[in-house]
């Protein structure tokens, strides 16, 4: 994967602008900031940002390129769409987020143990594999993405959760094996491959 | 003008006739006014009481008309009578609005309401409709100096009206700074292009009306006269010299450049690739469209950065404390030249705050989207490293110290105005030294520490050369309601020479200049006065053989309208006087009056009070108030109920800056108790409209300390006050305050004398 | 001043405030007839609201005052108050004009004794405070109301209230069977004067001006200072009428963003910077007392930037670049939270303040694409120069985002405007 | 009422057995009474939610989105997609959004379609809109009180709208900083409004609830304590997602700040079901962790 960032950085040498508008979700929206900040001041998780969605933005516009794409700011999104809807320049802030975040993550250089990061993959590959959300696979993933023994810790520490979520008949224990997903999965499949083929060939990324 | 027949007519209206003897105020008009005809009336506002005077006038021949009623500044349109001489004593807003309707006020009021009346009609028996002026010009041509945009607009939009145009350029050709642009910021949908600067459409009209008439390679080299009757010499290069008569002239003269050499910290001069704004359109012209190529070698241009404020805002020596308006969008505008011509160039605006008003913001948002990348920065250095230009800044954003190398580095310079020579130093000095002899000594001493300017008009003025410059030398208006204001009557400026601007804003300022030149040579072909006092028809007269020529009205004349003749006797030019009564005010001989206004008008009012000797225990106090603001602000006061004393004698005059010292003086030997003067604001947001009214008034009146010395009489017995039109409760509180201060000095001794 | 007849050479003028007021003024003072229309019962528009001017501080009214000398002296001015152009058609140089005049109730016979407001009791809101104050439903707008006549409110009209009015007029003033009227007039060319209005507030939901009432906007802000207004001339919180000494000014409310007006204001930064000097002027010496400025770009060009200069220097006045991402607040105390990210560095804030003052913007009272005439107007409804639009010229703010200055400026260059046309049409009829 | 007929999508949480079960339960009793017939979508896929970006990326989340509005315009044409997941509702409705405003993205999404069979028109031919605005906009406030049998009275309710449902698209003529349309709904069955609910529009940290659990349950402490502030006998919200979190780790909450968080999250279709004399079990209020215990006890009446 790294080599695909290498290949990245000779491509587009300084201009990391350019790089960011033809390969993130959305990124032709960052040249349009005017600086107000009114974005990194309506996010509810800002404080938890080394770097608000402006300083984003003039970062990537000052070409930091590395600091950028290796922070962990982005991953701290909870799409609650704020920023979007404050924005004097309407720029789709939330989308941008997760186009650098996806960016960084298929570059291979997202931080490797971003909790974010990895439960997002979990899921995903949750929900690709049947085509609907197995919760009880995905909480157990989860609890156990850090091993065994802290997966038993942290299983217990929602224990009285899961057991709750049971006893409301809101969560099936036996998921694992009852789950039904969309009825031919493997058509999904399909589809998704294709996206991600078109997709990483539009932004020149090769798997 | 028939002879003289002066009604009085009281009304019994709103209230004064129940809280006043009117009966009695008639007898004083008939007695001691000297009143032929004498009327009451219950409502004299309505349609009966005004056909009522106007049969007076017209059928029993009445030519000075007194109306004892409401304040002068309402019920205009009932008691409009124009074809007579008009006084009217306030008895409403000025007495019975501020006096409790009580027994025990009862008497005071009256006596109040007594004197009111005697000083009305005195008043107007020493005033004369005004005869029209015979000295009035005829000539309504228009000069106008300078051929840029700013010139030529006000050329065409004079043209267009119908007046001949005298349009005069130093340069060959017409155009000014914008012939030399490449594009124009757009002033119109979409904000989103630069757009064809219009020039050469300009020029083209200007050779399309007929009523224009071009000198160019030419120059103003003398310029006298007044308003209808300019007369100036126009001097071309070639040495000739025409002279030519004009009504009224503007003066388009632009800006100039800011030397770029003073910013070597910016690397200008160290390297042909950093360049100010007006270099990068001829770049740009050159380019036609088509790559812009760097001047050190001619490569094509792959990264620009812009500097903004580039030696402006700036504090340092040799840098402009201003800003310059236009230079954000001037940048963005260049930037898009760039992006137009290769979307690949790199063009990077560093600015401090980023000034796009109105309509701008699209133009910005416009630039933008064509990827001009903005960056909020204070620039630090500029310097050549290997064949490229680094930019060194602190990125105010990101906050930490960062560099951009370009091939090319554009500096927004300032615009500085040419407005000729400052002659103001001379002219605060010459007030300072009261005028005299000093007058022209201190003058040419200011004239040696100038740097030499080139002067733009030559006036032959006894104020100087050019017109006064308002701040940081642009010849601008004070008045933020009157942006047409000008002290040199006739003569307006229009475009950069006034204040920063961008095309568009120049056009629209060069229009509204043609418009006041036109309506100076309207008014002056009828003898009216300009604004302020607009449509009066008095001016200024003196009696020559009292003169002592001691030139204080010719050094004080806000408006520089007063020359001297040959044996220096002051040279009145009517067309030019705004009427302000300035030079009435510094006349130590009181030898300048005006028709409707003058030393006796105001000193017979104050003499006619009815003066109770010392032992009544009633003193008397005059107020001179400044008619634009503190005199509205007492009838405001009264409209609002509040009360004041019954003691005070108010007289309006037209500003601070007429009163002659002698009406105070007069006023303590005849036994006043007190006077308190009520001007407008002075200093360096002066709000007096004739200028340096109030600030002569408060220079005079420390003067007069010495007299009342000599007299014997506390200082506190003359008070000066600055007044706004606002202080509506705090006049009143003023006067009262006053009331009590003289209470306690105790009463003027002169009484009886 | 008069009632002369409107013909070709005629100027219509719509819109009595400066802008409409200079335009009209200076063209009569060239020798032009003109009909000049208020739809307010007096002329002055939004510079009689103001307390003072940037930069110089000093009064509106004192301006007003002399042009209403201008007015009252001249003959060539016909002023129609409480009236609005309904219909503009024809060609430049040949226009017929519909105007309809609402009925004041009162007439020329108005000495302005104001026994009619004492003998009525109803009170209405009171509109040149921004309905901030209630006035008596017989009144005079503001003290230096032009022309200086009563109104009676049409909501007393029919009722007892107003009888009592009526009775109270010893002038035989008020008349209360006084109709709406339509008149029709020619008119040669026609200035376009209507202004601007404020940007309604209640539209920008994070600053909770709808919800929060310590959020003022900068207009009501400045009725505040009037001694005359609806708090005497003292600063005063809506929540609790307690002082507000530390004040928030947040810029940009409503302007440069694409929610609201795409265009900036141009004039609330300088607004906002006078307005910070009002602080120091109620509160001089009083260490509590500042101001605080939220701005994402000063905008003070030309010599403006002195007066910024002036205010950057008083240390009780604070700057902060950063737009207010919302506001919070507290209930019991009525106080107000702005919360955001100051961008120079990025530090986040929660700052509580006294109050806060929205630098509203500002938008043409009148969108020029629903004028009663058919004109050019650019996206944010500004009229903008066209030859399509004939001999119908823009003034003053409804032509743009502008300062005093500058709309009288632009009122002066609309009064040649039309002088050119009528010129043109009484060369051409002589 | 003429019957009104929508395309139903469901979503995952809705599912038997799923985390939003008891809200799809409630769903169907209010629709019953309402007399909504919704047809669900055949062989729907999950909406990718937002978190679905960082490993599915841009393209694969429209495909799913794409996916389920094709097959509604293919099986159920002419109908509005209905979702009643804030996270199904935005998900759909973003794809939707882009392309129609992006050629290729929707070029690439059609070759991508095809692979099964699958093609889709958009333009806006579905309307894709959420159950809430069925109510205000299909049925209007008069119509949501018109089946009332019991007025849900002396109940006082927090009415939490949280961020999807609200931003970016929100419902029409409702203010993103203060929609006031949930509320109008409580008071139009006759509960209690706490119409400036503080905490209305907060954003409950979902999306991060698994990975960064402290910092989601930070806001959710700020939204419960609000309510409690604001004298709520319970909370109601339209969003399975939120009404998840705010409900299931207040025992956690308490543990971690030591506060006695114990207090209701309802669904509107809960409070609707109820008021329209629908049973505890019908407005699936069983499926409450916490207890509704007053709005059971109206349901019992």
């Amino acid at each position: 994967m790294s080599d695909v960032n290498t290949a990245m950085v000779q491509k587009y040498r300084n201009d990391f602008l350019k790089e960011v508008e033809e390969n993130v979700e959305e990124g032709h929206w960052v040249k349009m900031c005017m600086q107000c900040g009114v974005c990194s001041g309506s996010c509810p998780f800002g404080p938890h940002w080394d770097h608000p969605p402006q300083e984003i933005f003039m970062m990537i516009r000052a070409g930091k390129r590395d600091e950028v794409l290796t922070t962990e700011s982005m991953w701290m999104c909870t799409s609650c769409y704020n920023c979007i809807v404050r924005c004097p320049r309407e720029l789709p802030i939330t989308h941008i987020m997760h186009g650098l975040a996806n960016y960084a993550h298929r570059l291979g250089i997202a931080p490797k143990m971003n909790p974010t990061r990895r439960f997002a993959g979990i899921f995903w590959n949750n929900i690709a594999k049947t085509g609907r959300v197995n919760e009880l696979a995905l909480s157990l993933k989860l609890y156990f993405m850090d091993g065994f023994m802290s997966g038993i810790k942290k299983g217990l520490a929602m224990m009285s959760v899961g057991i709750g979520m049971i006893k409301t008949k809101r969560l099936n224990p036996f998921a694992l094996i009852s789950h039904k997903g969309v009825k031919n999965p493997k058509e999904l499949h399909v589809l998704l491959k294709k996206a991600r083929e078109i997709e990483d060939r539009r932004k020149g990324i090769a798997s | 003008m028939s002879e003289k027949k002066t009604a009085v007519y009281v009304c019994r209206g709103c209230g004064i006739g129940n809280r006043l003897d009117t009966d009695q105020l008639a007898k004083i008009a008939e007695s001691e006014g000297k009143c032929s005809l004498v009327r009451q009336h219950d409502f004299l506002c309505n349609a009966d009481g005004v056909s009522t005077i106007r049969n007076d006038i017209d059928g029993e021949g009445v030519t000075h008309v007194v109306i004892a009623a409401c304040s002068r500044r309402a019920k205009t349109d009932a008691f409009g009578f124009d074809d007579v001489a008009l006084g009217r004593a306030n008895l409403r807003e000025g007495i019975i609005w501020v006096r409790p309707d009580t027994e025990e006020a009862r008497e005071t009021t009256q006596e109040m309401a007594d004197d009111f009346l005697r000083m009305a009609c005195a008043e107007i028996q020493y005033i004369k409709q005004p005869d029209t002026n015979q000295n009035a010009g005829t000539n309504k041509n228009i000069l106008v100096v300078g051929g840029g945009v700013s010139g030529m607009t006000a050329a065409i939009e004079a043209s267009k009206a119908g007046y001949g145009i005298l349009l005069v350029e130093k340069t060959g050709q017409l155009g000014g700074w914008a012939a030399k642009l490449h594009k124009r910021v757009p002033d119109r949908e979409p904000f989103a292009d630069p757009v064809d600067a219009g020039v050469s459409d300009l020029v083209k009209s200007v050779e399309y009306e007929k009523n224009i008439n071009v000198f160019l390679n030419s120059s103003i080299t003398r310029t006298s006269g007044a308003p209808g009757q300019f007369s100036v010499d126009i001097s071309a290069e070639s040495g000739e010299t025409v002279t030519e008569n004009v009504g009224s002239i503007i003066q388009a003269s632009g800006f100039s450049g800011y030397d770029a050499n003073q910013l070597p910290e910016l690397g200008y001069g160290k390297s042909p690739d950093v360049i100010d704004q007006a270099e990068l359109e001829q770049l740009a012209i050159q380019a036609a469209d088509g790559p812009i190529k760097r001047p050190s070698d001619g490569k094509e241009v792959e990264s620009v950065v812009f500097v903004q404020c580039a030696g402006q805002r700036s504090d340092e020596p040799g840098h402009l404390p201003y800003c310059s308006g236009h230079c954000c969008n001037t940048s963005i505008k260049q930037a898009m030249y760039f992006k137009d011509a290769n979307p690949n160039v790199d063009t990077v605006v560093i600015f401090d705050d980023l000034r796009t008003p109105g309509n701008g913001e699209d133009f910005y948002r416009s630039a933008q989207r064509k990827g001009v990348i903005f960056t909020k920065g204070k620039p630090q250095q500029v310097s050549p490293v290997d064949g490229q230009l680094e930019v060194k800044f602190h990125d105010m954003i990101l906050n930490d110290e960062a560099a951009a190398t370009a091939d090319l580095v554009v500096l927004a310079t300032g615009q500085i105005p040419n407005s000729g020579v400052d002659i103001e130093p001379a002219a605060m000095q010459e007030v300072e030294d009261g005028g005299g002899e000093s007058a022209a000594q201190a003058e040419t001493e200011t004239r040696e520490v100038q740097i030499p300017v080139e002067s733009i008009l030559n006036l032959t003025y006894r104020q100087g050369v050019d017109l006064p410059h308002l701040r940081h030398g642009f010849s601008d208006s004070h008045f933020i309601c009157f942006p047409y204001e000008t002290q040199r009557s006739g003569i307006y400026t229009c475009g950069p020479v006034r204040r920063p601007m961008d095309i568009a804003q120049t056009m629209e300022d060069a229009t509204g200049a043609a418009l006041k030149s036109i309506q100076a040579v309207e008014n002056a072909v009828l003898g009216r006065a300009a604004h302020p006092r607009s449509g009066d028809l008095s001016f200024p007269s003196f009696r020559r053989e009292g003169c002592t020529q001691c030139k204080r009205c010719t050094v004080e004349c806000p408006f520089g309208a007063i020359d001297e003749d040959e044996q220096r006797y002051p040279l009145f030019n009517e067309s030019r006087c705004r009427r302000c009564g300035t030079c009435m005010g510094a006349c130590p001989v009181r030898v300048i009056s005006f028709d409707n206004y003058s030393v006796d008008t105001v000193g017979q009012q104050i003499k006619s009070v009815n003066m109770p000797d010392e032992f009544d225990e009633k003193p008397r106090i005059l107020i001179l108030a400044c008619e634009n603001d503190a005199y509205p602000a007492l009838d405001m006061a009264a409209q609002q109920g509040l009360e004041y004393s019954a003691f005070v004698r108010i007289v309006p005059v037209r500003c601070l800056g007429s009163v002659n010292t002698i009406w105070v003086t007069d006023a303590l030997n005849s036994g006043y108790d007190g006077v308190m003067l009520m001007g407008c604001k002075k200093g360096d947001d002066y709000q007096c409209h004739f200028v340096k009214g109030s600030e002569l008034a408060h220079y005079r009146m420390s003067k007069i300390d010495d007299t009342l010395q000599q007299l014997q009489l506390e200082p506190e017995r003359v008070e000066i006050y600055e007044v706004e039109i606002t202080d509506i409760q705090r006049v009143p509180a003023l006067i009262n305050e006053y009331a009590a201060k003289i209470d306690e000095i105790g009463m003027n001794p002169f009484k009886g004398f | 001043m008069t009632d002369m007849v409107a013909t070709n050479e005629t100027i219509l003028v719509v819109g009595g405030g400066i802008s409409g007021l200079t335009a009209a003024l200076e063209a009569a003072e060239c020798g032009k007839n003109v009909v000049l229309v208020e739809k307010n019962p007096s002329v002055g528009g939004r510079v009689a609201q103001l307390y003072k001017y940037f930069p110089k501080l000093c009064r509106p009214s004192c301006g007003q005052e002399i042009n209403l000398r201008r007015l009252k002296a001249n003959k060539r001015i016909r002023l129609l108050t409480m009236a609005e152009v309904r219909n503009v058609s024809g060609t430049a140089g040949d226009y017929d004009v519909s105007i309809t005049i609402r009925p004041r109730y009162v007439n020329d016979n108005c000495t302005a004794c104001g026994a009619c407001a004492q003998a009525v009791t109803t009170e209405i809101d009171d509109p040149f405070n921004y309905n901030m104050k209630k006035i008596k439903a017989a009144y005079l707008p503001y003290n230096m109301a032009y022309p200086q006549r009563y109104v009676i409110d049409p909501s007393i009209v029919g009722s007892e209230e107003a009888s009592k009015a009526k009775a109270a007029c010893a002038y035989d003033a008020i008349d209360l069977e006084m109709q709406e009227q339509t008149i029709a007039i020619k008119a040669g060319a026609v200035i376009w004067a209507t202004g601007w209005r404020p940007y309604d507030a209640a539209k920008i939901q994070p600053y909770g001006y709808d919800r929060y009432p310590n959020v003022i906007t900068s207009v009501e802000f400045e009725r505040m200072m009037d001694p005359f207004g609806p708090t005497g001339g003292k600063i005063l919180r809506p929540f609790d009428g307690n002082e507000a000494k530390n004040i928030a000014f947040i810029q940009c409310a409503g302007s440069r963003d694409r929610n609201h007006l795409t265009h900036c204001s141009r004039i609330c930064c300088m607004a906002s910077l006078k307005q910070s000097t009002y602080i120091g002027e109620q509160y001089s010496g009083d260490a509590d007392a500042r101001a605080t400025i939220y701005y994402i770009d000063i905008r003070a060009i030309d010599r403006f930037e002195d007066f910024y200069r002036k205010v950057q220097a008083d240390e009780k006045v604070h700057f902060i670049k950063s737009k207010v991402a919302n506001i919070t607040e507290n209930r019991e105390s009525g106080d107000v939270v702005l919360h955001g990210v100051d961008t120079e560095g990025y530090h986040r804030y929660d700052n509580t303040h006294d109050l806060c003052v929205l630098a509203i913007g500002m938008e043409p009272s009148v969108r020029a694409d629903q004028i009663a005439a058919n004109v050019s107007a650019d996206v944010s409804g500004f009229m903008q120069m066209d030859a399509a639009n004939g001999a119908i010229y823009g003034a003053g703010c409804a032509t743009n985002a502008l300062d005093v200055n500058r709309a009288v400026q632009s009122a002066t260059a609309a009064a040649l405007r039309a002088i050119q046309v009528v010129n043109r049409v009484s060369s051409a009829e002589a | 009422m003429a019957k009104k007929e929508y395309s139903f999508y469901p979503g995952c949480s809705s599912e038997r057995k799923a985390s939003a079960s008891n809200y799809m339960v409630s769903v169907e009793a209010m629709c019953e009474k309402l007399d909504i017939k919704l047809n669900e979508i055949p062989d729907w896929n999950c909406c990718g939610a937002s978190i679905g970006y960082a490993e599915g990326g841009e393209l694969p989340r429209h495909v799913m989105n794409a996916r389920n509005i094709a097959l509604s315009e293919q099986n159920n044409p002419g109908q509005d997609i209905v979702a009643t997941c804030a996270a199904c509702w935005l998900g759909a409705k973003e794809t939707a959004d882009r392309l129609d405003a992006c050629e290729q993205l929707l070029a690439d999404t059609k070759e991508v379609l095809q692979q099964a069979g699958l093609d889709i028109h958009l333009k806006n031919e579905t309307p894709i809109r959420h159950m809430v605005e069925v109510l205000i906009e299909d049925i209007g406030y008069e119509g949501i009180k018109e089946p009332m049998v019991k007025p849900l009275e002396g109940i006082k309710f927090a009415g939490y709208v949280g961020c999807q449902t609200n931003r970016p698209f929100g419902v029409d003529g409702e203010s993103f900083e203060n929609p006031m349309y949930l509320d109008k709904m409580v008071e139009t069955v006759g509960g209690e409004a706490i119409t400036n609910y503080e905490k209305k529009v907060t954003c409950c940290g979902g999306a991060l609830a698994f990975s960064e659990p402290e910092k989601s349950q930070k806001q959710i402490k700020e939204i419960i304590e609000a309510a409690y502030d604001q004298g709520a006998d319970m909370i109601v919200t339209p969003c399975p997602v939120c009404q998840m979190n705010v409900e299931v780790y207040q025992d956690q909450i308490n543990k971690h700040y030591g506060t006695k968080f114990h207090i209701p999250v309802t669904y509107y279709s809960q409070l609707l079901t109820v008021a329209y004399g629908g049973s505890a079990k019908e407005a699936g209020l069983n499926g409450n962790i916490i207890r509704a215990k007053r709005l059971e006890d109206i349901a019992a009446k």
